[in-house]
């Protein structure tokens, strides 16, 4: 029964990772990043890694996000200049 | 190169590669497997040098000087992050206009900003006991300061957070480090050995000699850069405008 | 073998999996949400993996997604207001559904394990995990109404 | 059951590799590709910690077990994962860097498009 | 500043600081003296910010 749980934790990670991939808009992309940061975490609590569990949430539930969100809204916002300017 | 050519090279590679990777996979020890020869020998010198938490003791004892390239790797990246972002000639700083909240965000935000500081000084400071160490701990009090980015506004967490201190410490931690490596060197024995304190009672803050020396400097560097790397960014993302957008702007 | 393992798995598996299809399909709006529930259903389940285990340092990681989780949904609540603002996703039913888990996993692990300090950090846990996720909730619902560029 | 889970681990950590590389590859988007890099990563991980696994083990941590009443799992594959978790999300974010800049001087982050304006 | 504020001010910290330290002695598993010592450094620097906090807030 305890393996169960690291299957339940292994299945979550790699559709987790498929749906990353799969999702082409960055700030969509990010969400599932963060949902995919859970998902690493719980799997490393089950491998009895708390230590990298610990890090892995520190990095993946917030400071990731902010990260590529403000990338985004860096390139959003160039990219609406861009075109106010040419026009 | 097309990308329909690409798409077709990507499968085929692809396709080899993973065919390569299940036969490794096959072939691998068994999921689970009993035997760890260098697990057990790492948690026997951890326990022989009083040190509860052996991941600790692996990171900033028996293979701290990996831990010290890893730090390099850290410093460089924020040293390029610096370099990449800072603000070009044709840029100019615009501070935003100041942003409405709505109070319970601003509450929870002044709450929780103390709360989580703590508790990633907590993570930090028992590293060596209790899982945790210096890199999460650190992370953990760099992302609590932007709090106030999210509660209230980019000004007020700029009052907080003067980045050319952080910039400073950052340095000074990371040649803490340096410097106590090198006292074990002075005093007889290797760099980074860990000869240089007492080994003390085990499960205490003061337990295994220099790593909860190591560990604090560790956990100083860490979130000193990544509160400069997430200013870096800040900046960019909210302050930094481009010449060319002037006269879009209002 | 003890049945605090079985039942993380059930709260695992449930919480990951309608998370992760929430969160990979849909409107903006959806997504978000999805992401807030993540972390208010993982958190119970790794509350339940410290007890199964028998160890009281892996309650550490369960503080952290306590604290550090909403931090997450607040950061995309700050960053994209502007497109949520006509969505103003609530999602009060699933929230509150994820409060009640919650609340129960913690009533209970409380009464196992008796009054203590190791009790008093499962409140905070709690205290934090719920009120962190009840007001980023309210966040996503139009927390931000003047964010411009700010 | 048993004979799954002795590979599963492995697979889980080709798959998330595979895929992570196929979003590179298939890109449109350089921080969508910073984020696919992100999730090979990750495999990586999962490799090191399934690599480091013991039956029944459980964390190389005694500040509430007693030293030897429990098996224990592999600390050093451990060691290796928390330090690179931390280090990769700065080199990320030094990949991040270089997209926005990418963007401010050429005005797309799209991999195609900034092949066609090198001519 | 006049006295009443400032003696607000102190009032505001040491309260902050009261606090974190309760949570700090929450989180630990055996408490003795080193541990009080690093648990009220601490949390002197989390009353301490998050004055700032509040005053940053306010000052807008």
């Amino acid at each position: 029964m305890a393996d169960a749980v690291i299957v339940v934790a292994l299945l979550a990670v790699a559709v987790a990772a498929t749906a990353a991939v799969v999702n082409r808009d960055p700030a969509r992309q990010a969400l599932v990043l963060a949902v995919l940061g859970t998902a690493l975490a719980v799997l490393f609590t089950v491998l009895q890694a708390p230590d990298v569990g610990l890090s892995q949430l520190a990095v993946g539930s917030a400071l990731t996000p902010l990260l590529i969100m403000l990338s985004v809204r860096k390139v959003r916002r160039r990219s609406a200049h861009g075109k106010d300017g040419t026009q | 190169m097309t990308p329909r050519v690409r798409l077709w090279l990507v499968c085929l590679g692809g396709g080899g590669l993973a065919a390569l990777l299940v036969a490794a996979c096959l072939r691998l020890p068994a999921f689970g497997g009993l035997w760890h020869p260098y697990g057990d020998r790492a948690v026997r010198t951890s326990l022989a040098r009083h040190t509860a938490n052996t991941v600790a003791s692996v990171n900033f004892d028996q293979r701290a000087f990996d831990t010290m390239g890893e730090m390099t790797i850290l410093f460089g990246a924020v040293l390029g992050c610096v370099v990449l972002l800072r603000q070009a000639r044709d840029e100019h700083r615009d501070p935003p206009e100041p942003c409405e909240v709505v109070p319970p965000v601003r509450r929870y935000a002044l709450i929780v900003l103390p709360v989580a500081l703590v508790t990633g000084l907590y993570v930090i400071a028992h590293g060596q006991l209790s899982p945790g160490g210096g890199f999460q701990g650190g992370v953990v009090a760099a992302t609590s300061l932007h709090l106030m980015y999210l509660g209230a506004d980019y000004a007020a967490l700029e009052r907080i957070r003067p980045v050319e201190a952080y910039e400073v410490t950052d340095a000074l931690s990371a040649s803490a480090y340096l410097l106590l490596g090198l006292a074990g060197v002075l005093t007889g024995t290797a760099f980074l050995a860990n000869t240089l304190l007492p080994y003390g009672t085990f499960n205490t803050l003061s337990s295994g000699g220099t790593v909860p020396l190591l560990n604090a400097a560790i956990g100083v560097e860490v979130a000193c850069a990544v509160v400069v790397l997430l200013a870096r960014f800040l900046d960019q993302a909210v302050e930094i405008e481009e010449a060319k957008g002037e006269m879009s702007a209002p | 073998m003890n049945g605090w393992i079985p039942a993380a798995t059930v709260v695992l598996a449930g919480g990951l999996g309608t998370t992760l299809w929430g969160v990979s399909t849909g409107g903006l709006g959806r997504r978000v949400i999805a992401q807030n529930l993540s972390t208010a259903l993982v958190c119970p389940g790794l509350l339940l993996l410290a007890q199964g285990y028998g160890r009281t340092s892996y309650v550490d990681l369960a503080l952290l997604l306590a604290l550090l989780g909403p931090v997450g949904t607040l950061v995309f609540a700050r960053l994209l207001a502007d497109d949520l603002a006509e969505e103003n996703p609530a999602g009060w039913g699933p929230t509150w559904a994820a409060v009640t888990v919650g609340v129960v996993v913690v009533l209970v692990l409380c009464a196992v394990t008796g009054p203590g300090r190791a009790m008093v950090k499962l409140l905070i846990v709690g205290a934090l995990l719920i009120g962190g996720n009840l007001l980023a909730s309210r966040a996503l619902s139009g927390g931000f109404p003047g964010v411009g560029r700010g | 059951m048993s004979s799954v889970l002795h590979v599963l681990p492995y697979l889980v950590a080709a798959w998330g590799f595979l895929a992570g590389c196929y979003g590179l590859a298939t890109s449109r988007n350089l921080i969508h590709a910073v984020g696919c890099l992100a999730g090979c990563q990750s495999a990586t991980y999962i490799l090191l910690l399934a690599v480091g696994y013991r039956d029944g083990g459980t964390a190389p941590v005694f500040s509430d077990i007693r030293p030897g009443s429990r098996p224990v799992v592999d600390p050093v594959v451990q060691a290796l994962t928390l330090t690179d978790i931390v280090v990769g999300a700065t080199v990320t974010a030094l990949l991040l860097a270089l997209t926005v800049q990418i963007a401010k001087r050429h005005g797309t982050v799209d991999p195609d498009e900034l092949r066609e304006l090198r001519g | 500043m006049n006295p009443r504020r400032t003696l607000l001010a102190v009032g505001g910290v040491l309260a902050w600081w009261a606090a974190l330290v309760v949570l700090w002695l929450m989180l630990i598993s055996t408490v003795y003296t080193l541990e009080w010592v690093v648990g009220a450094g601490a949390a002197g620097v989390g009353a301490l910010v998050a004055r700032a906090g509040r005053q940053a807030v306010k000052r807008r």
